[in-house]
């Protein structure tokens, strides 16, 4: 038996879904972005997913968004940390609840 | 390719992430975050992108994670419990998967097995990257360093 | 003359509106000026009306009609028009009549007042719209002038405007009587959307000629009910007759000639005038309409007259008067007789101006004294007052022969008592006249016998500008009586357009001796109940009325007027007055927030899931993340700054977007 | 005369930009002088218009991007002329109200530039340029010079009239993907056959209603509606009530009732029952409330109810006879007159109690009668307009609104004239509190109408009269329209 595109798509979804609970509940800054790290893989597995269950294509377009997709993510990961390390010497906690600057 | 080999590497990969969501130590989060990326790469490489998986383990695993793991360390004194989870967020969280496995389910098209497919070599990727990619390329390249430049600027101590 | 006012009729009251108009432009301090104007208008008015009833005497069934375009929207045209009818021309002369008269009363009686100068514009406005109403020839233009009454009305009743219940009673009239208006509007609308037109005559396609009835069908049931429901509100007929009593606070002269003579009978002239809508269909001269119009009617009569028995106040006396003789129109015109019931009515006004008048004079004579419990013995101090009003008295009470009011009482009570769906109503008059008699020969007594009190110990006979007009006024109220008479119907055959002749056969009617003792009973009835007022008797303090020392209760159910106010305060107002907080409440608690929920679904849902995670999880809230919870503020408020709220957000987007999927799928 | 219509839209800009080069405490005699060159114009396109001729007079069509079907189009038929003549009446009016500041003038000016072009366009996009166009100088005139209060309720008018605005632009994106114009023409003559199928013509539907019944304001829509007009200065809140609320009953005529004639008549009662909750449920709250800006501002949520009873009444139900759709429609187009203009007198007439006083509780005045019968005499005069009394404008309106929706319509009518009753109770209330009873300490030192304040109020109130004594001059304005679109609804 083999696997359908639809098993990916509902793994990809369930790892999107676990990634948006870890963002949305945590109130640790760290947390949030492993979340959101998360939902930027179940993207890059469906992206991987949709170019394997489809007709070939040249050059292969689902691998190279992956790719382009994980730089990019790569490069949030490090600003998003390093304003993590910014804002916790500024006030001295990463608890994003304490963080509502931004308030209109 | 396996529906079981799929199924087991996917059920080891949500646990991880799930245990990477709610448990409390920030530290023992971020070891489940990467065991979950590991199988996510494994995933890749069921699906026959072996490349793209090395990179997420190498991108993931070795630098993001140990960054991770490394501002955990820099902002010690905050890492205290986390509270696991919130009852909007996880009602949030399962409406969108149901959601979203609604809309899967439903979709006829996508009900599909895997048609024989060419090997990706890292060969045709690079030339794909130096050919129809180079664009984003040289874009992904200058986000890169200005990410670098910005951390770096950000993290480093201002000077009184 | 006469062939040329018949194609000018607007004149008639275009002129008391010009002369208003020149009047309301005056300076304040102008009284001569203002007082010869209106004078001069209203004699004007007078002599054009006489012009415009010179032709209708000598045809009967006589009609005059001048249609002509208000406006045209789209392609259609509204057509308005001016009649002339014996039923218009009646009407024009009884209130030019009666309009001079009180308005020569009133320059003396409102001579001292600061603003004498806008209360001869108000009332020659009124003066003006109440012309119009008669000759409308349109159930439109007639709303309009109705409505222009309506106003005068408000007007001047409020017109000392200083004292705070004048304010309030102007208030109560101008609400209630269009709560009738609205049913009037009502009927309106239907009768034109059904008929298409809303001219009375319109060479055979008018609403009120077979043209237009035909096309009413079944409607015109309804149609006529609402209509009525506008002279339910106008002539103060149960249960609208509320504001009338109230209405007393304006000045005299304006309760003699809007609140008693013209204004208020305008209800009973509007039915008369619709009367072919009511009486669609009739079965035997009885339709659905009509039964209603009659015991609205029966009751509004014996109501009113059991109420004016336990006033004090000698204007109330007479506005409880007033709405129980309104009553009796119409009952009058419900059981088929038109004639009687608009004979009753141009009676009425003048009886009951003269009355009003003469109620005026002893309260100027008393210095502003309305309390009858404090007169007495003003009959030899106010003798001209005393005659005439005691005439007034005797038309009211309907004393037969001699007096207006008798002939047509006697008319009415000929045709309720051949009414072929029920002998009630013709037994309900009949106590009717009783009390009345009753009541008037109380007030009579109270004021003008017995010994003086408080009030009359330095009061003194009105000037002649005062006094001429209650003469004037009582010698139409006798005069009147000739062409009531059943010996020489000639007012009956004209409003009716058959011919007259004389038949003094018919002087001798059975119910005349019925009527002739009920009255005579009602006065002596009175006389023995009220012989010892202001007399200490022996258990009885000097300043309890009679009734209230044998039937405290009752009195006092009837000084209450029944309770009807206090009812309404309690049910319908105060209904209106919770439903307009429950509406301001809504709109500031409950629609902003449902509109801003659907406005910005996404915020406030973010909104929501952060105050769940609050109340859920921890109860040491942070002072700073109390505001995210705020449901009530603005939208900007969910600008909590907090990047989880934000992210919620985004993932509702996501949801509603599936939904939308889902929809359309 | 082609070039009418563009150089009315250029003429208040210009005078904006005028502003700026002349010296500040001359710029309300500036925009003035300009606003006298706009009616002069807005006076020139009344000459040139042909009454007996349905249709758009006087065009003028540019091409402007076309390659998503924008042009400059702009044209008159009678119900622009009627608006456009009401908002060459109503600026002038609200610049004669209070004191101004250059900023303040400039940005009434760009705001009537915006009322110009809203008018006349007859393109989508260039409609929905001007029609944002007037949002912003509206936002800042509140933001900047209204009273306490005026940042929550700019933000709150703002972000309402917006949040309308964008759905509506999603639901013309949609007709334009679908259909592949913007022109009002070409689209109502899509019309009738169903301009969108299905689902998607709902959500095109419901953008641009709400839009709309945002901008009206349409019961339960209203609720910025208080708040935004009791902040406003008075010459804003004149401009609000007298033409921006015109705006999204004109929206009504020209887009929903000609593009979703279907949608419409499927969901007509439910969309009569909101337009009889505006009429019975703003003039209940109108009595509770102590503000009289409020209270008059929700007297107009009623007032614009009416209208809206007799556009969804012919279209909801297009039964009626072509007398009945005729009526309503004309009655609407009366109404949105006359109540420009008696509206934006009783805030005028606020205002001036509130010069005075300083305050404007219903509270803090009484016994005026005594004081200033001139004052007091006017005011009653807009006031008995705007409750309907006859031989006054509003009069007229109302019976033909009436008179059409009750013969298609007539249980919902039944309902509305309970709206007619409170709206009475209201206006004597208010009288009573004001005008009788003895005067107040407070205000025994008001001055009476002075001569400049004579000068603005006495002509528009003769104007009532004139308009409810013989309103044939205001009816031929648009006759020949209501003729056509009584066509196109019915």
């Amino acid at each position: 038996m083999t696997p359908t595109l639809q098993l990916f798509l509902i793994i990809s979804a369930a790892l999107f879904s676990i990634g948006l609970l870890a963002a949305l509940s945590r109130r640790h800054a760290i947390f949030i972005l492993i979340g959101i790290e998360m939902m930027l893989a179940a993207a890059n597995l469906n992206f991987i997913a949709f170019w394997r269950f489809s007709p070939q294509s040249q050059p292969p377009t689902g691998v190279m968004i992956a790719i382009f997709s994980i730089a990019i993510a790569a490069a949030e990961a490090a600003v998003g940390l390093a304003l993590v390390i910014a804002v916790y010497r500024h006030y001295r906690t990463t608890n994003v609840d304490h963080l509502n600057q931004l308030k209109g | 390719m396996s529906s079981a080999a799929v199924v087991i590497i996917a059920i080891l990969t949500l646990a991880a992430a799930l245990a990477a969501a709610t448990l409390q130590k920030l530290m023992h989060a971020t070891l489940s975050f990467a065991v979950a990326l590991v199988g996510v790469a494994a995933l890749f490489f069921l699906l026959g992108a072996e490349f793209v998986g090395l990179v997420l383990v190498f991108v993931y695993i070795g630098a993001v994670a140990v960054l991770i793991v490394f501002t955990i360390l820099l902002t010690r004194r905050d890492v205290g419990k986390d509270r696991a989870a919130n009852w909007g967020g996880a009602f949030l969280a399962v409406a969108v998967f149901g959601g979203l496995t609604w809309a899967i389910l439903k979709t006829q098209s996508v009900a599909v097995v895997a048609p024989h497919i060419r090997l990706v070599t890292v060969k045709r990727i690079g030339e794909a990257l130096m050919t129809s990619y180079v664009w984003p390329l040289q874009c992904v390249g200058l986000l890169l360093t200005a990410a670098l430049i910005g951390a770096l600027v950000l993290v480093m101590e201002e000077k009184p | 003359m006469s062939r040329w006012i018949l194609d000018h009729l607007w004149l008639i009251p275009a002129v008391p509106f010009a002369v208003s108009l020149v009047i309301l432009s005056l300076p304040n301090g102008r009284h001569k000026s203002a007082a010869v104007l209106a004078v001069a208008g209203q004699v004007a008015a007078l002599v054009l009306s006489f012009f415009a009833f010179l032709p209708t005497l000598q045809t009967p069934g006589f009609r005059a009609v001048q249609n002509f375009t208000w406006f045209t929207f789209g392609d259609h045209a509204l057509r308005l028009g001016w009649l002339l009818d014996p039923l218009a021309a009646v009407m024009l002369m009884m209130i030019t009549l009666v309009g001079l008269c009180i308005f020569v009363f009133s320059t003396g009686y409102m001579a001292g007042d600061k603003n004498f100068v806008r209360f001869f514009a108000y009332l020659s406005f009124f003066s003006g719209a109440m012309l119009g109403l008669v000759i409308s020839n349109s159930l439109l233009l007639l709303f309009i002038f109705w409505e222009l009454v309506g106003l005068a009305s408000y007007l001047l009743i409020g017109f000392w405007i200083e004292r705070p219940s004048a304010a309030t009673a102007a208030k109560k009239a101008f609400v209630t009587t269009r709560i009738g208006d609205l049913g009037f509007f009502l009927g309106l609308l239907w009768l034109y959307g059904r008929s298409g037109t809303l001219l009375f005559y319109d060479g055979g396609d008018g609403c009120l000629e077979t043209g237009g009835l035909n096309m009413l069908g079944a409607s015109a049931t309804f149609i006529a009910l609402l209509i009525f429901c506008g002279a339910m509100g106008k002539s103060g007929q149960f249960p609208l007759h509320v504001w009338l009593p109230d209405a007393m606070e304006g000045p005299t002269p304006v309760s003699a000639l809007i609140h008693a003579a013209t204004m208020v009978a305008a209800g009973v002239f509007l039915v008369a005038r619709a009367y072919p809508i009511f009486s669609l269909g009739a079965i035997n001269g009885v339709t659905a309409s009509l039964m209603v119009v009659v015991w609205i009617g029966v009751i509004t009569a014996l109501m009113a007259a059991l109420i004016a028995i336990a006033q004090a106040d000698i204007k109330r006396i007479l506005a409880y008067s007033t709405i129980s003789q309104l009553g009796l129109m119409m009952v009058s015109l419900g059981v088929g007789g038109v004639a009687a019931g608009m004979m009753h009515l141009l009676a009425h006004g003048f009886f009951k101006a003269l009355l009003f008048l003469g109620a005026g004079s002893v309260i100027h004579g008393c210095h502003g004294e309305q309390d009858i419990r404090k007169m007495g013995g003003l009959r030899w101090l106010m003798p001209i007052t005393f005659s005439t009003y005691a005439i007034g008295m005797m038309a009211l009470s309907g004393v037969p022969l001699f007096f207006s009011g008798g002939w047509t009482k006697e008319e009415i009570l000929h045709v309720t008592a051949h009414w072929p769906a029920s002998r009630l109503p013709y037994y309900f008059l009949l106590i009717g006249v009783l009390l009345t008699a009753l009541y008037m020969t109380r007030q009579i007594i109270y004021v003008f016998f017995g010994d003086r009190r408080v009030a009359s110990q330095h009061a003194h006979e009105s000037p002649r500008v005062m006094t001429m007009p209650l003469i004037a006024l009582a010698i139409c109220a006798i005069l009147f009586s000739i062409v009531l008479t059943p010996a020489w119907p000639w007012l009956h055959d004209y409003l009716t357009g058959t011919a007259a002749d004389v038949e003094l056969v018919r002087l001798i009617q059975s119910t005349l001796f019925l009527s002739l003792v009920l009255v005579g009973a009602g006065f002596a009835l009175g006389i023995w109940m009220y012989r010892k007022v202001g007399v200490q008797d022996r258990q009885r303090p000097a300043d309890t009325d009679p009734l209230e020392f044998a039937q405290p209760q009752l009195f006092r159910f009837l000084e209450n007027k029944m309770w009807i106010d206090e009812l309404y305060a309690r049910t319908i107002i105060a209904f209106s007055w919770m439903s307009a907080r429950l509406s301001d409440w809504m709109d500031r608690h409950f629609w902003d927030r449902l509109v801003r929920g659907f406005g910005g679904i996404g915020q406030l849902l973010g909104v929501f899931t952060a105050s769940i995670d609050e109340r859920g999880i921890n109860a040491g809230v942070d002072e700073t993340t109390v505001g995210t919870r705020g449901l009530g503020r603005l939208i900007s408020a969910a600008h909590s700054g907090q990047i989880q709220t934000y992210l919620s957000v985004i993932a509702i987007g996501v949801l509603a977007l599936l939904l939308f999927y889902a929809w359309l799928a | 005369m082609v070039g009418l219509i563009s150089a009315l839209i250029m003429v208040p800009l210009a005078g904006a930009l005028a502003l700026f080069t002349a010296p500040a405490r001359n710029a309300r005699p500036i925009a003035l002088l300009f606003n006298a060159l706009a009616a002069l114009d807005a006076l020139a396109l009344w000459q040139h218009f042909d009454i007996r001729t349905a249709g758009l007079q006087l065009v003028e069509r540019h091409t402007w991007i076309p390659a998503v079907g924008a042009e400059y189009l702009v044209g008159i038929d009678g119900l622009s002329l009627l608006l456009v003549l009401l908002t060459s009446l109503i600026i002038p009016f609200a610049f004669l109200a209070q004191r101004m500041e250059r900023g303040f003038c400039a940005l009434m000016l760009i705001m009537q530039s915006a009322l110009y072009g809203t008018f006349t366009a007859q393109n989508f996009v260039l409609w929905f340029l001007f029609y944002e166009m007037s949002l912003i100088p509206a936002f800042l005139l509140i933001k900047i010079w209204g009273g306490e209060n005026r940042d929550r309720a700019a933000t709150k008018f703002f972000l309402y009239t917006f949040l309308g605005s964008v759905a509506m632009l999603l639901g013309f994106l949609g007709i334009y993907l679908a259909r592949g114009s913007f022109d009002f023409a070409t689209l109502a003559g899509l019309g009738k056959n169903g301009l969108l199928s299905g689902k998607l013509a709902w959500l095109a539907f419901a953008g641009i209603f709400l839009g709309l019944a945002v901008k009206v304001p349409l019961f339960p829509f209203h609720t910025w509606l208080p708040d935004a007009y009791e902040s406003a200065p008075t010459g804003v809140a004149m401009v609000l009530t007298g033409l921006l609320s015109k705006m999204g009953v004109y929206g009504f005529v020209r887009l929903l009732l000609p593009l979703f004639p279907n949608e419409i008549r499927i969901i007509g009662p439910w969309l009569l029952a909101l337009a009889i909750c505006s009429i019975v449920f703003a003039p209940l709250a109108a009595w509770v409330q102590s503000d009289l800006k409020r209270m008059v501002a929700y007297l107009s949520v009623n007032h614009l109810g009416y209208c809206m009873l007799g556009l969804f009444a012919v279209a909801a139900l297009p039964s009626g006879a072509a007398i009945d759709t005729q009526a309503a429609l004309s009655g609407v187009f009366m109404q949105i007159f006359n109540h420009g203009i008696t509206a934006a007198a009783l805030f005028y007439l606020v205002g001036l109690l509130e010069q005075r006083r300083g305050l404007r509780g219903i509270g803090d005045f009484g016994g005026l009668m005594q004081r200033t019968p001139l004052l007091c005499g006017w005011m009653s005069v807009a006031m008995f307009s705007s409750l309907g009394l006859p031989g006054l404008n509003g009069f007229i309106g109302e019976f033909l609104i009436f008179k059409g929706s009750f013969a298609i319509a007539a249980s919902f009518t039944a309902l509305a004239v309970i709206g007619l009753l409170v709206t009475a109770i209201v206006f004597m209330r208010a009288m009573q509190a004001l005008f009788s009873g003895p005067l107040a300490e407070n205000c025994s030192a008001f001055p009476d109408l002075l001569p400049r304040e004579k000068v603005t109020i006495i002509p528009v109130t003769l104007l009532m009269f004139a308009i409810g004594v013989a309103p044939q001059f205001v009816f031929n304005i648009f006759n020949t329209t209501v003729v056509q679109m009584a066509r196109l609804f019915g």
